[in-house]
Formats: C-alpha cells, structure tokens, sequence
C-alpha cells in the first residue's frame, strides 16, 4: 500500500527547519571513530582479491587456477562458471533499470572480457601477500579481441561488436544485424523544418566530452559471511543497503531474507556506489571458504573496473528569430554505456532542453556498448554531458544576437503552465526566480580584466521521490531516535533529525538520527537522485507526525479529555478542554515517563513511495583567466544559484552546491580517462586523473532560491544533483569569452586551449 | 607488497657495501620508491634506508656553498633561508615536488636518482651547476647532477653507489636562479616542461654567466647551452630572449604522451625558459 | 477522458500511435485498457516507465487517481546519482 | 624474511608492533594498532587521507614503511582531541559542515593542523596550498577553508588572552 501525502500549504513559522545544527555523526567523524568500509573486521577473515583483464576485449579460452589452489593460505578461488547464468531481467529498484544479467557479468566475467579490468577470478587467502601470489597463479587464456572505445567508432557499421545478442531498440524497424548500438530514443514537438526555415539566426556544432569518474576518495569494500545454515552477513559502502541485498540475492540466486546488509559510513558516491562489485564475490568466496572475507580495492582498480560516465558525441543546431526566440533545436547525443547497455542517455536527453520552452525540437540519443567499463550513476546521470552541447550552443547563439546570455534564457525559460521538452507540465518551478538570482549577484557586475571571460550556464534535474521507510521511536526519557534505511553521504541524518524536531517541537540534539542494516528498517530506495531529504525525509515527517498523534492521544487519557481537544505545541501537549483548565501542559518527556500505562512504547514506523518530488534549477555564472602562452585555466570566481525549494540545513545545501561545482570545473578543465592504443586505461590513479585540489579553486558562492515544493511537508527539493549540471558549460564559456575562440571538446586543458590560440592567430 | 630486507646503515660504508647486493635499492624520501613496490614496477631484495647515515639529513655551509645531505626533505630545504638566498631557484624547485605532505619526506637525491625526465628539481640543480658526492664500494667521488641520469628510471651510478650529499657552489655578487614549471592543475601533477635559469651579472646588470636547464622535453633533464648562450652579454633584451625561446625549442626532443602533446612542450619550454630568465634575472637585481 | 502520451517507443506496439484518449480513474485501469487495445503495451509502460500525471512524475502509481481531463505523460523512469 | 619489531610513540604513547618489511606505517597503524582513523585513498600519496606527522613533519603514512617508523614520534587523528574536548579545528569543521562524507576529514585535520601548528596565521592562498595535496570530493573545499580559517583566528585570540 503507498501513502502519499497531499499537503498543498508549506508551513509557515518553522523554528528548526533551515537552521544549521551540528551534524548528529560530526564527533566521531572528526576524530576518526566513524567506521568506514575498509575500518571494519571479523575474526578469521580471509582476504579477497580480484584478477582483472589486462585486455579490453578478449574471449576467455580457460581459466586454470590449480595452481593457486594448492598454494598453502589460499581458501577459495571462484571464477564465472561459480556464478548462475541469468536471464535478461530488469531491475527498477528507483533508479534507471539495471539488467541483472549484465549486472552479474559485470562483477564476473562469463565468456568474454569487455573492458581492461574487467574481473575474471576472485581469490581468498590468510594474507594479502598469499592472494597477490595466488592472483599471479592464475593461468588465463585470452583470445585477445579488436577492441573499441570511442562513441562514433563504436557506432560504425564495421565495429567490433561486443555482444552478439545485441539488435537496437527503439528504430522503427528491427535491425538485421547486431550492433554496439543498444537503443535509440526520441522527443520530438513542433515542425522541426518548419522552425528552422522561419529561423533568422543558426549556430550548430559538434560537442565532445571524455569518460569522467565519480572520484569518490574511499575506494570500494566490503566484509561478507555465509555462514554453514545459508544466513549471509554483508557490510559494505554503498549508497543503499537494500541495493546490495537484491543484486546480492538476483547475482547468487539467493532469498533475500537470507542475506543481512549492514552499511558502512560511506566515503563519497556520487552515483558511483549504487551498483555492486565486490559484495556477490566476497559472498561467493566467503561461502567456498568457510571463512569470513573481505575485499578492499585500491584506487587503480577503482578507475579502471568502476562506473565512470559516459564520454559522448553531439550535434546540437538551434533557431532562434533575432528578438531572441528560440524556434527550432536539433539535438543527437551519443554516449558511451560502457561495456553493457545502459547510459544515461535517456536522462540526456530528457534534460537536453528542459530549461526552454520551444515549440519545434528534436531530441534524438544513442545509446552505444564499447570496451570501457560500465558506466554508473554520477550525479545528474546524462544531464552535465548534455547541457555542456546545449549551453555551449545557445552562449553562441548570444553572441550572434548580441544578447546578454541571461536575457536569453529569460526569454525563452519555462515558467509554471509551460510543458517541459520532456512531457508534463511545470509546476512550482524557480527557474527565473533563479536566472533572476544571478544577474543580480556582485559577481555578475564585477569588471573584468585582460585574458579574462566570463560564462553564464543553466542546468535542470528531475529530482526523484521513491520508496522510504523511516521509524521514530521515543525513549522513556522523551529523547527521539529517527531510524532510516538511507546511507548518509553527505550529512542527510542532519536533515532527518531536523525534520523530526521540527514536527516533535523538541530541539535538533534530543533526536538522534540512525542508518540501520536491512533486518532493521522497511525497504529503502538507495540514496540518491536527490531523492534522501524529500522522500525518506517525508516519511520521517509522517511517522514523526503520527508519534504526536499517539502522544495527544496519550495525553487525552491521562486528562480524560476528548483526543480532539489536545493540541500540540513546542514539545508538549496542550489541553484545550474549556472543561478542565485550558492551557496546561503535557511535555514529551512527561509523557514519555507515563507511557507504560497509556498504551505502551510510543513509536510509529512509515513506508512510503513518495510522489512529488520538485524539479531543481540551477543557474551559475563562472570567470576565468587564461595565460595565453600556456593555455593554463584558472577560474577567478564563482556563483551558483539554484532553486531548492526550502533549505533544510542551509549549510549542508550549500555544501552540496559546492561540492557539485567543484566535480563540474574538474570535468570542464582535466579530467578524463586516458586509453592506450590496446585499450588499457593509462591514467588509473589520482596523479594523472586529475580532480581538482584545494589551491585551483575559488570561494565558490551558493545562492539557495526557495520556491518551495508544496508537495513537500517543509517545501524542500532534491538538491544534490543540479549543481553538477551547468558548470561544463559555464566554464567553456568562459573560456569562450576570454579567448574568442569556442572551444568544443572536454577538457579544456592547456594543450588544447593554447593549440586554439595558435590556430586563431594563424 | 612483495618482500624484502629492511636495512638501515648508519655509516655511508655500510650502506655502500649493503647496496652491493645484487636487487638492492636505497631508500631516501620514498616518496618515488614506495609507489613502485606497491605497483610492482620494482621487487628489490632489500631497501636500504639511508636516513640514518650521518649527514644524510640536514644542510651546512662550506666553503661558501651548501652541501644537502641527500635525504633532507623538501621542507627543511624550504626552511633554510641562507639557502633560499642564495639558490632560491634550486628551493622553489625541490619545493615543487609533490604535497606538503611529499615535501615531508622527498629529497634531492631521490628526486634525481629516480631519474624520471620530469623531475621539477634536476633542471634547477643542473643551472646550478650542482655536484653529487657519491659514495660507492669503491670510495667517493664527485660527479656534476646532469651526469647521474641516463635514461627514464636509469643512472650511471654502479652498483653499490648511491648519492649521499649535493654541493651547490658559492655564489658570486649579482647572482641568482629560477625554475619554473607547467602543470595542469596548481599543485600535484608532474611537470610537463620545467625551466632553470642560473644568472651572474656583472654590476650594470650585463649578464656574465648562464646555465639554462629543461625538464620533461627529453629522456633526460638537458642543459641547454645555446640558451644559456643566448643571454651572455645582454640585459635580457627582447631579442636575447627570443633567441634564449628559440635554443630551449630547438634542444627538445619530447614524447607525446597523456601529460602533454609533443608540440605543447616544445612551445611551453621556450615559454618557461623566457620567464625564468626574467625572474633569476630580477633576483640578481637586473632590471630589464 | 485522460489524455495519454506514450514515447515513440511504443510505436512497436500500436503501429505508430503514441496519444490516446482513455477513459480510466486510476493509472492501473488506464494501462489495462492500453494493454487490450494494443496487446504488450500496457505491460510494457508498467515495466519501463514512470508516469507524469498533470505534470508530477509518479515512479509507480498504479492507484493515482486520473479525472477525465488529466493529461497523462509516460516517461522513462529517472534515477540519479 | 621474518618480521621486524618496531617501537615507537604514537600520540604520546610507547607502541611496539611487528612488521613484514614491505607493510606500510598506514597498514600499520590501521591493521597492528587499529588506529583506523588514518584511510587510504590512493596508495601513492596522491589524495593525503592517510596524513600523519612523523618527527613533527606532515608525511603521507602510505609512502613510508613501518620499519622507518623505529624510535620517531607519530601523530595521527586519534590524538587530536584531548580527551573529550575537540581540538579548535575539529570543532570548526563541524560548525562550518566543513565535511561530507568524511572520509578526507582525519586526513585534512592532521594536515591542518600541522599547518596552523608552523602559522598561525594563514592566508586564505597559504591554506589552499598547504591542503593541496589532501583531496575533498564532497565540498569543493570552501567550507574546509574557512573552517580553517576561522580555526586559526580562535587560537590566535586564545593565545593573546593566555
């Protein structure tokens, strides 16, 4: 059964709402107590290794591992025949569908290695020294295959083709032939040749990013145990540990109510831990062994075995009439799926658009397999690749209009009643409040200097809702313990003890926030989308609500007045019986102490699935200095403002704006995955994946617009993907406006800048 | 990691005659060495510390000049203000090496004994005109620092010898140095071109004497003798400069590779050089 | 009547039609009437699709009440990082 | 090869533990001493979460090996806090929400404090150097930067009133 909530009126007059508490797990974090995944241990635990693929594309003749076996320490060796085959089965889970059967030939290898890393056996020994020996003892015969990476090549009719099953959906008619290309999808409205021949102004171009990595610093890890009777325990890092139970459960073909999964702190995830890698092999090889195993990778294996995103190809052409209306917009985006179906192209190119309202366009995506790995969520999935085409294109098409780029979107911005590109109709929105927003910030009216530009980008995000279960349970004390299924990644206990305080009217520090394992709470969606302060939020909210409903009930027996003549208010329960003295009062505590005699332990637990969660905008404005000798980029300055609805913890928001800007200028300027010749990544650690560190940034100023969601009890919006989405755009066209030229492939290193400077000075 | 023997000599003698050994390594920062076991790249028999010599960490003066013991990290070069004084291009260059927290650990040595071509403090010790102690089986001798590598990952040091201090010489009145780097990001990247230019000018700022180095443009550092050429005899005109640009090109001989295209270090070396110049010359108190 | 629209995808179903005019109360009714007149239709947006009714997207709502001039969007199920 | 016997002061206390030759000062501290504040991110002193200072000197605990750690003082996050009282930078990371995650935390913290420890006063410039070599993923590392600012101010103002 689903509850949703209608609640069209935002409360007013909130006391704990958008003020900035201490976070609930602050202490043990700065003092280096906060169990990680890597922190955790079990007596008798073996060590799990991995063997990877040194190829991109290689079918497996044999594996041999007799060797390793009988090396003295080695406990288990299981390769993909330990695995059952599945079927084709799609998974929703909340995010965007997962194909079980790649999921389990992702974590191992059947028939064919797709990618350099790809995983082919997994060892577990007494010591990592005996693993990495008995790893080295594994004999594998490769019949090294041609390999292809890049999106266009992959697509091309004499490609190599990574999987004979594969026939592409979404064409009109079914191909005859297999193919690299795993779907092909379409939006479309209006006339297309019609907008375009009544255009008066045309930009087009062809648009190029890199694979970029999540780059989250804790690197995946994971104890398993199966024990004799089948009863498995899992802990790991993971944005949802009711995830991991069912890929664990669907991998290994086990019941879920057999398998216990208790999350780690989690050491960043942004998309990338919301699949499995290692948890179905330490279970495989916890089961083989008899022993307790854990696997930690190192960062090598991060970059080269976990979800990046896409790299990508478009083609974007717009029309606009010269006052600036946008008339007509073409838009083809093909992106990389990595070795298995699956980018996030859809998401592309339902966002490609979403921030205009034009009345003629055409959205068309691809999406393509190659031999690089698996493509995972990274934050706005699909959106940053797409609005770094579209934002470039329509800061070009500013400059033919000579029009300020704001203005531009001004005019052609959706607003309430507009129909998104993507289909339904806008509601509630803060796009132009938000435009509004930066056109009035300091930055936007600072002058600027020579070899300096200026970029203005905008950036939509869906923000998703989803399945939560969150508990309130009050101590004899009247203290509140709110217990979620949601990994914390980014301060979200904050936030759920916030929420609850504000409904209990008891301060932020008498509630305490927990994340519990999958025997302990109702099923979660993982944590992210944006989804964690809305959805799991508005079930803390409704269990927090129905606690005061028992409290006023509770209260109503010990004054033996009607339940509906007790309010609640700032923590206690009032009487409002004109019969008996109207005003006193009931505390939280008071009642706490009484309740084994009014009814028992107070405590209520909701499921639900959360509609309505609003869409976030952002809008951001960067400046740059280029040295044009050197083509090096420094961003001078930074602002980004976004609609969030309402803020919850105000600090934890900014803090997500922040952090979403940084991960965008990275992916703007020096980050990208690097293949050699045989496919081999070659720039699998941070010295060469280069994440931006502290001295190349700025301050970067968050503006938080609250156009409140009132589908949400406290008006709050997801916030954390949005921030991700303009800043490619934002900062190529800043470079754009610093060095007349547009440059339009990522990243904007300095070869590539200062070789547009050569090339524009002849 | 693989396994080995830890040894930690106190005598130079000892470490010498520990480093003999067939797969041995010397261990200074390891800041270097250590990522390489972890990685495989190397599997020595044993890893001789040499922080434990006398001497290996810490500077003095002599003779005018400065000698560092060949495991003094970066941080205590950086803290030493005589010799920031004097070869203020040499520190700015060691200190270039990686974080706060490298500079905790990396030395000269290590950095030039690890022989990548990229090194930030080799082409500043070779303007420096640098020298290394080296001590071997066979006793000590000296050895200027452009001389030691000979290839990537390769020394001409023979086995049993390892570098156990660098002298930098006295300076002259009206001398100084700079090295400059280009890195993508502002911190921790390896360079992809690096610059020293070592200055002497005589009192009306007329330059006497130029060493000019480049790094990450060949398989090994370069002293570039054209460029240092070039500037003799001028006040860092536009046209010594262009001519300094011109020989500091025309000596690379780069690789393409995921740090930086052929053609960009090329250019960006001309580039560096130009503005080292300009800095050294500066700090000897020219004014062009 | 609801007014429904479908991706183009579902021209595999339908022949080419992608808006319908049906009359249902809740979504689960309104995709068991798909799924008579264009066989696999109705299972097919069940599986891969959410549903934006009036402009908010439902993740699954097969109880979400539909009055006769909602206007019913399928769109692909978003997830996000 | 046997194991080494090692001793040394870890926050201000005698440890002995052994050591294979080739394990690390972090492997170390977080597998023989169960110190696990200290993470690792990389490996190969590229991200600092394994930050400790050795003698008084910052260094990355993954690039030195455990046998090197014989007779030196060792600092690392599990000593920064006397007792229950946080030191002032702990207490300003959590006031700014100068984390996230929290994974880079112990490593910025030691790494911070080292910093305020040889300058007391910083400049905004100073700090993003000092901190290069420590990756932030979650906050684009402004919040970090004034936490330690504002650290370092309240230690100042602590210091002119004792």
């Amino acid at each position: 059964m689903t509850d949703t909530l209608e609640r069209p009126d935002v409360k007013p007059d909130l006391k704990v709402v958008g003020t900035r508490p201490i976070r609930p797990d602050g202490a043990e974090k700065v003092t280096g107590r906060a169990q990680f995944g890597a922190d955790f241990n079990m007596p008798g635990q073996l060590v799990g290794k991995v063997l990877r693929s040194p190829h991109a594309h290689a079918r497996i003749v044999s594996i041999d591992a007799k060797k390793a076996r009988a090396l003295p320490g080695v406990k288990a060796v299981v390769t993909g025949a330990d695995f059952p085959n599945l079927a084709d089965e799609f998974h929703e889970g909340g995010e965007a569908a997962s194909n079980l059967r790649d999921l389990a030939m992702n974590v191992m290898a059947r028939d064919k290695a797709l990618y350099d890393g790809h995983a082919v056996a997994a060892v577990a020994a007494t010591s990592t020294a005996i693993a990495d020996e008995a790893l080295a003892l594994i004999k594998v015969t490769y019949e090294v295959l041609p390999h292809v990476i890049e999106v266009e090549a992959a697509m091309a009719p004499d490609a190599p083709v990574l999987h004979a099953h594969m026939y592409t959906e979404g064409l009109e008619e079914r191909p005859t032939l297999p193919s690299n290309i795993a779907r092909r999808n379409r939006i479309a409205r209006g006339d297309l040749d019609a907008g375009f021949a009544a255009a008066e102004v045309v930009v087009q171009d062809r648009y190029v990013t890199q694979a970029v990595h999540q780059g989250y610093i804790e690197p995946h890890a994971c104890v398993a145990s199966w024990a004799a009777d089948g009863q498995c325990n899992v802990w790991s890092s993971s944005q949802g540990q009711f995830m991991v139970r069912t890929y664990c459960a669907k991998v290994l073909g086990l019941e879920m109510s057999n398998i216990r999964v208790t999350p780690a702190e989690i050491g960043g995830g942004f998309g990338g831990k919301t699949t499995v890698y290692l948890e179905p092999l330490a279970l495989a090889l916890s089961r083989q062994s008899g022993h307790p195993v854990k696997m930690v990778m190192n960062r090598e294996e991060v970059f080269r075995a976990t979800g990046p995103t896409s790299g990508a190809v478009m083609y974007v052409k717009l029309g606009a009439k010269k006052d600036g209306t946008i008339v007509a917009a073409d838009v083809e985006l093909k992106y990389q799926a990595g070795a298995f179906a699956g980018s996030p192209v859809g998401a592309g190119s339902m966002t490609a658009l979403a921030c205009y309202d034009i009345p003629n366009f055409a959205i068309t995506g691809w999406d393509v397999v190659s031999n690089c790995p698996k493509v995972a969520a990274y934050r706005a999935p699909g959106a940053p690749i797409a609005a770094f085409a579209v934002e470039s294109a329509v800061d070009e098409l500013a400059r033919k209009l000579d029009m300020d780029p704001i203005a531009l979107r001004e005019k052609n911005g959706v607003k309430n009643g507009v129909k998104a590109s993507y289909g339904p109709t806008f509601n509630a929105i803060g796009y132009l409040e938000t435009l509004a927003a930066i056109k009035t910030c300091p930055q936007y009216a600072m002058p600027l200097g020579p070899n300096q530009g200026r970029g203005v980008a905008v950036g939509f995000w869906f923000n998703v809702g989803g399945e939560s279960t969150a508990a309130v349970n009050i101590g004899e004390d009247g203290s509140a313990v709110v217990v979620t299924g949601n990994p914390d990644i980014g301060g979200s206990r904050a936030s759920m003890a916030i929420m609850a305080a504000e409904v209990l009217g008891v301060p932020v520090e008498q509630v305490r926030p927990m994340v519990a394992d999958t025997a302990s709470i109702g099923f979660s969606m993982l944590t992210g989308g944006s989804r964690t302060t809305f959805a799991t939020g508005m079930a803390v909210v409704q269990a927090a609500e129905k606690v005061v409903a028992q409290l006023k009930r509770r209260a109503a027996v010990i004054w033996d007045v009607a339940p509906d003549q007790v309010e609640w208010a700032n923590g206690a329960a009032v009487c409002r019986d004109p019969a008996k003295s109207t005003g006193k009062t009931l505390t939280l505590e008071g009642l706490a102490a009484q309740s084994a005699r009014t009814g028992g332990p107070i405590s209520a637990q909701v499921s639900l699935n959360a509609q309505g969660a609003g869409p976030g905008f952002g809008v951001h404005v960067c400046d740059v200095e280029i040295d044009p000798e050197t083509g090096h980029v420094t961003v001078l300055r930074y602002t980004a403002a976004q609609d969030v609805g309402r803020a919850i913890h105000p600090s934890y928001v900014e803090g997500q704006v922040q952090g979403g800007v940084a991960q965008g200028v990275g992916w703007a300027l020096n980050e990208e995955y690097i293949f050699d010749r045989d496919g081999k990544m070659e720039n699998a650690g941070f010295l060469d994946y280069r994440v931006p560190v502290a001295s190349d940034l700025p301050m970067i100023d968050a503006i938080l617009v609250e156009v409140p969601n009132p589908r949400h009890p406290f008006g709050a919006k997801g916030v954390g993907e949005v921030p991700i989405v303009p800043p490619l755009a934002a900062v190529a066209n800043a470079v754009r406006a610093a060095i007349g030229v547009r440059m339009t492939t990522l990243p904007l290193s300095p070869p590539k800048i200062r070789a547009a400077l050569d090339a524009k000075a002849g | 990691m693989p396994q080995f023997d830890y040894l930690s000599p106190t005598t130079a003698e000892d470490a010498a005659k520990a480093l003999a050994a067939s797969g041995a390594r010397a261990l200074s920062g390891g800041t270097d060495l250590l990522v390489q076991l972890r990685s495989g790249r190397t599997s020595p028999s044993a890893i001789v510390d040499l922080k434990r010599i006398a001497g290996a960490i810490g500077i003095r003066e002599e003779a005018g000049g400065f000698v560092v013991g060949a495991a003094t990290p970066g941080a205590i070069i950086g803290e030493h203000a005589a010799l920031a004084r004097a070869w203020p291009g040499v520190v700015e260059a060691a200190n270039l090496i990686g974080s706060t927290q490298i500079q905790g650990r990396a030395s000269l040595a290590g950095n030039l004994c690890n022989a990548s071509p990229a090194a930030d403090s080799v082409p500043a010790m070779i303007a420096a005109r640098a020298v290394c102690v080296i001590v071997g089986p066979a006793g000590r001798r000296e050895a200027p620092v452009e001389a030691i590598g000979t290839a990537p990952g390769r020394t001409s040091l023979a086995p049993g010898e390892f570098v156990l201090e660098i002298r930098l010489p006295k300076r002259p009145a009206h001398a100084s140095d700079a090295y400059l780097r280009l890195i993508p990001r502002t911190e921790m990247d390896i360079a992809v071109a690096g610059a020293g230019v070592n200055l002497v000018l005589d009192a009306s700022g007329v330059v006497t004497e130029a060493h000019v180095a480049l790094g990450a443009v060949a398989p090994t550092a370069l002293l570039v003798e054209a460029a240092g050429a070039a500037l003799l005899g001028t006040k860092l005109d536009e046209a010594a400069l262009d001519k300094l640009d011109a020989a500091a090109r025309a000596a690379c001989r780069p690789i393409d590779d995921k740090r930086g295209t052929t053609e960009y270090r090329i250019k960006i070396a001309g580039v560096l050089a130009r503005r080292a110049a300009l800095i050294a010359y500066q700090r000897a108190g020219g004014r062009a | 009547m609801a007014h429904v629209i479908a991706p183009s995808d579902c021209r595999q179903f339908t022949g080419g039609v992608t808006e319908f005019d049906i009359e249902a109360d809740t979504v689960r009714r309104l995709t068991a009437e798909l799924e008579r007149r264009y066989p696999g239709l109705g299972a097919w947006l069940d599986r891969r699709m959410a549903v934006a009714i009036d402009g908010e997207i439902h993740q699954d709502a097969w109880t979400s009440p539909l009055t006769p001039a909602s206007e019913v969007y399928f769109i692909p199920k978003i997830g996000g990082g | 090869m046997s194991k080494r016997h090692v001793s040394a002061i870890v926050n201000g206390d005698a440890v002995e533990f052994l050591t294979d030759p080739g394990m690390t000062l972090l492997d170390a501290l977080r597998d023989e001493l169960e110190l696990t504040g200290s993470k690792e991110g990389c490996g190969s002193g590229d991200c600092g979460a394994c930050s400790v200072v050795v003698d008084g000197r910052l260094v990355c605990s993954c690039l030195m090996l455990a046998a090197e750690a014989e007779g030196r003082r060792i600092e690392t996050i599990e000593g920064m806090a006397q007792a229950s009282d946080l030191h002032p930078l702990q207490r300003k990371f959590l006031e700014h929400a100068a984390l996230q995650c929290g994974f880079c935390t112990p490593g910025i913290l030691v790494a911070s404090k080292a910093l305020l420890d040889a300058n007391p006063d910083p400049t905004e410039t100073e700090v993003r150097y000092w901190l290069a070599g420590n990756l932030c993923r979650c906050t684009g590392y402004d919040k970090i930067i004034r936490a330690v600012m504002d650290a370092a101010a309240e230690m100042r103002q602590a210091r002119v009133v004792a």
